[in-house]
């Protein structure tokens, strides 16, 4: 059940230009909010803008005792609220509500979880990660970005125990190129592994994981991003077409029967 | 000063409404989306997104795009009909004790009619909301809330076709909103509301294409509140029949807005998807305007803005 | 890439502007208000505050109440009337270099055209904008904008009163804006512009008294941009003659908006009492995105906007 | 000629939960501003609020050299703009339009110059009493306020020679009642000085002083308060009702013929 919190800012560390991450004090949404859900966010008083905005859940923060006390959310500038986000200070107060969404179903072990991220799709992954830690389940994280500066937390999931498998656009760290090429090379090794695929990113790398999983035999669950108006089911916004089973589609609202899909399920378009 | 707590209840045609704020049609789903953070009977009512006599598969994406202190939608009416309503949400509906308000659609007079008589067989329906103002489909709909005649016939069959309460919902995309309420009146309706959303349109400056895929949308939000209290100030002096005011509230101090200007009550739409808990909030603020300025009832302030010079 | 500097000048009738940029009536009083800050030759060109016949003493304050991303006002066309304004401010504003469009108003259509007349005998005088859509005064104006005989017969009475370009400015308060763009084209206008402002009403809920002293008065803004392109689109469509698009213009994206659905040049009201420096923003960022998507001239860009689906 | 500045906030001082002085990097505007001017401020980016609100120069700041480097505003919290004044922090950037209007016109010595200022009325005045000392011209100070603890700037205004006199509604400092007692007190006692009076505040109290004044025979000088849409004489919004000499009015823009007129001249309503 969703909450709405007024939450402090407790830090706001920059990683580069366009991206950061904001730590929050919500210990009601850090205590129930599971991999793959998300929080509504809006910064500052009054209409502009009007709307809240969907970020995923990034880390869960939890005190020494262990006790969940608030979250932290990546964020990539983009425009009016991404830019808030950016510029926020420690005290100021963000309406957060959630947690929101169905969240990814992790596999146990001994099958494998391989994690497919690009750019900011990076952000569900680390609680995704210490979920399958908890499980004891093997994790891969291959992750993408324009170039080895836009790569962040390497190290934190490296140290969590994750495989890393990278890619660059411009060649600086990793293969070069999109992230389906580490990614279907091991597939192809891969063969006889239990492995279920986890991707979160830009649609047509989405859609090209989700045609890969296929091709390969694997599940792939993937976690889509619509405009969302409300994230409550309330407004029809953000749809996603699933198929029908009659060669056609029906639209399903992403925030509540979603973020995460099966990707053979999704009509890509 | 021996105030007792005011009196919140409201009446719209045989319909008592336990205090005047209701979730406007289409930003509340089917009324089940919210009763988990919130409880349903606090609020006085809430209107379903809007049902044809079939499914529906609404516009393609973006279907929504911010604009200064509001949004433009174009959802097209997406829905699950009248059958699979009555039969799949209507019993979960019950449930909640919420006062549900269908809000109704067609693409000719007797769908209006098929959907009306549908629902007045079913068990939980409390009143229709005549959906004839939606600028997002070409056909039905804004055909006939934009022509007095049309109007007046809609209602006028809806009339026929059921017992309900009947409350056609009024466009703003006319010169003249208060002929389009007396047409409703003359016709047999219990209530108007107004105002649906203005007919809109945005353009991505990059690609030079609409900003969502239907072209034109329509405009909600703070931003057309102050066009919409004018509309239902100049529809509740035409009329004798409750007018239900919406259209950007989005505090008690605008739901107080509305009911000065004369709404016998009011719907918020775009504000619950800023705040789902907006409802107590208002509710608050509107039992404690009463209170201090010692208004016994809700009723007693409707339509009492004063023209008079200052 | 070999791309030359782009050329923003745009034909509107016989009157060509050295940009699209114009600043609206009433929010740039009689221009000089401006002359000390920016140098005026520098706008495509202004129009002046409405003007009658006579003076006119204007509506008691408050004028003006801020609204959700706009604001109402009802000036009620407060002016030095059309003699006065001949002999004490235009010899003043022609040497400013200005390109000057006189927006006139008229209780009857015979005012129209003497205002018309006598304005045609002026130096200095580029343009005439026909004030038919005003909310904020009872007699003339609005009796024009909102019926489609009554702006044919002011614009018929105008074009014979004139040889100057005359822009009738239409009203946002009408089912069709486009039958009134067509009407005004039927009767000789050599343009039309459009959004006037929206009638509104803001309610000071502790006085239950309206915000501003006349009542109602009229919605401009940022508020009300979407509804506005969807108007100068609508009236793009329907006409040969230019359209002047305005509502809410903030930026130069919301001028690459306006021209985009179809505006051969835009005014700019609010925001220039926002930022009194905004034109040479906004001429920079036009000519950046001309220069961006190497368009040569603003002229092809006009009406450009791609309704096929996405 | 008035200038744009997006100016940085150097301090904020909160002297009551409701009234705060803003310290502001301006020095295109502190260097040509005269007593009685007002400035046009927005805090914060985009449309919520979306009009700039008038604010009278408080203080001009200088540095040790004596150049100007910025002003103060001295803001009362009614509404949005305020509350975002009074929540300002330092480094914050606001933008701030002038300086604009009609300064006061101040009388020369040995005339002595009478400054009533009503609540936040006191805004014009620390910038009036400088000019007034660079003049040699006696200043008094009367001061009305709800209560002691609303009445601010006492000692600044003593530290630089003016001579106080003040009410508050509930008597804890000074007359109790209007400001009109004490002003009135000293007018009838002042017969045979050339006394020039100088008023802000709210309009009831610019009126009994304006009243007050002609019964006296003095010349006052009022500063009023108008809804401003512009400042710059663009909207026609500010307007105040200005003997016509035919018994009648006519409507003046405050924002560029004032904020300062002869209270003479104005048709109290
Ligand atoms: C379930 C979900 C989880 C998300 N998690 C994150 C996250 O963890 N970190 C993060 O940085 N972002 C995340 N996003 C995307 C984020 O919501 C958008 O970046 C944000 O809404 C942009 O808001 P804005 O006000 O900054 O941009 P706006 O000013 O609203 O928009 C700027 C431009 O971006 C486009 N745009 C707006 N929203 C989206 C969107 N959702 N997708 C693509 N384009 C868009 C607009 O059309 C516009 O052209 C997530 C989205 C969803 C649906
Ligand atoms: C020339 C001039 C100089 C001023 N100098 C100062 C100053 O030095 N310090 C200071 O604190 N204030 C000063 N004011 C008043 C100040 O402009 C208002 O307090 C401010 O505009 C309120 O803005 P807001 O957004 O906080 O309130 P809003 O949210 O806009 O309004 C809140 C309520 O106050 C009313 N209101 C708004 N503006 C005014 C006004 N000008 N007069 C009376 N009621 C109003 C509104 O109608 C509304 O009911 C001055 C005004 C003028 C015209
Ligand atoms: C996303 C969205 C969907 C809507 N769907 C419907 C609908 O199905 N039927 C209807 O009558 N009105 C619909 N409306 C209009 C609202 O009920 C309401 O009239 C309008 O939004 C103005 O109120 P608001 O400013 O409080 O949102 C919709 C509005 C929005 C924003
Ligand atoms: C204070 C004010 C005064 C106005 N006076 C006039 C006028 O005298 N004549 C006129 O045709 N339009 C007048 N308008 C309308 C504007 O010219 C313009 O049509 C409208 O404000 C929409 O543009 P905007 O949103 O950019 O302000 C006035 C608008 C404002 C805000
Ligand atoms: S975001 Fe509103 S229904 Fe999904
Ligand atoms: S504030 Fe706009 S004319 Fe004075």
């Amino acid at each position: 059940m969703p909450v709405d919190i007024r939450a402090r800012v407790l830090s706001n560390a920059h990683l580069s230009p366009d991206y950061n991450v904001l730590s929050l004090a919500a210990p009601e949404i850090a205590a129930t909010c599971q991999p793959g859900q998300f929080v509504m966010v809006k910064p500052g008083r009054g209409t502009d803008p009007l709307l809240r905005r969907p970020f995923s859940v990034f880390e869960v923060l939890r005190d020494t005792a262990g006790v969940p006390t608030g979250i932290t959310i990546l964020s990539k500038r983009i425009g009016v609220t991404t830019n808030l986000l950016h510029q926020a200070a420690e005290g100021d107060l963000i309406d957060c509500l959630g947690p929101l969404g169905q969240p990814f179903a992790l596999v146990d072990p001994p099958a494998e979880a391989w994690m497919v991220a690009g750019g900011v799709g990076l952000a569900p992954f680390a609680t995704v990660l210490e979920a399958l830690n908890a499980k004891g389940t093997p994790a891969t994280l291959f992750y993408g970005a324009r170039s080895a500066a836009d790569l962040f937390y390497l190290d934190w999931f490296r140290d969590r125990g994750a495989r890393l498998a990278l890619a660059t656009e411009d060649g600086s760290v990793g293969d070069k190129g999109r992230i389906t090429i580490p990614l279907e090379r091991e597939l192809t090794a891969a063969t006889g592994k239990a492995v279920t695929l986890y991707a979160c990113g830009p649609e047509p790398m989405l859609e090209a994981v989700s045609n890969l999983a296929t091709r390969y035999g694997r599940r792939c669950e993937v976690s889509v991003e619509r405009i969302m108006g409300c994230g409550m089911g309330g407004c029809y916004s953000c749809v996603v077409p699933l198929k029908d089973g009659k060669g056609g589609h029906h639209f399903v609202r992403s925030c509540i029967n979603g973020p995460v899909f099966d990707g053979a399920e999704i009509v890509w378009e | 000063m021996g105030v007792t707590t005011p009196d919140l209840s409201v009446q719209i045609g045989s319909l008592r409404l336990a205090n005047p704020l209701i979730a406007a049609s289409g930003c509340f789903g089917y009324g089940l989306e919210y009763a988990s953070t919130i409880d349903l009977r606090t609020l006085g009512g809430f209107v379903t997104k809007g049902l044809f006599m079939t499914e529906r598969e609404g516009h393609p994406p973006e279907r929504i795009v911010e604009t200064p202190s509001g949004m433009i939608n174009a959802i097209g009416l997406q829905g699950i009909g009248v059958h699979r309503f009555i039969n799949e949400r209507l019993p979960e509906i019950r449930k909640t004790g919420a006062t549900t308000i269908v809000n109704i659609c067609g693409t000719s007079i007797d769908e209006y009619a098929e959907v009306a008589r549908a629902l007045s067989q079913a068990e939980g329906v409390a009143a229709l909301e005549l959906n004839i103002s939606c600028p997002n489909i070409k056909e039905g709909g804004i055909q006939f809330g934009c022509h007095l005649g049309g109007t007046f016939d809609v209602v006028s069959a809806v009339r026929k076709a059921t017992h309900l309460p009947i409350i056609p919902k009024l466009t703003p995309n006319v010169t003249d909103p208060a002929s389009f309420a007396k047409a409703s009146e003359d016709a047999g309706a219990d209530a108007v509301s107004l105002v649906n959303t203005f007919l809109a349109l945005a353009i991505d400056i990059e690609t030079r294409k609409p900003a969502i895929s239907n072209g034109m949308g329509g405009l909600s939000g703070p931003a057309i509140r102050p066009i919409a209290v004018r509309m239902t100030y100049e529809c509740a002096k035409a009329v004798k029949i409750p007018v239900i005011g919406m259209g950007g509230i989005a505090s008690a101090r605008d739901v107080l807005e509305f009911l000065i200007a004369g709404a016998a009550a009011v719907q918020v739409g775009t504000a619950n998807f800023v705040d789902p808990f907006i409802w107590s909030k208002l509710l608050a603020g509107l039992t404690d305007y009463l209170t201090r300025h010692q208004i016994a009832r809700v009723a007693d302030l409707v339509g009492t803005v004063d023209f008079s010079k200052h």
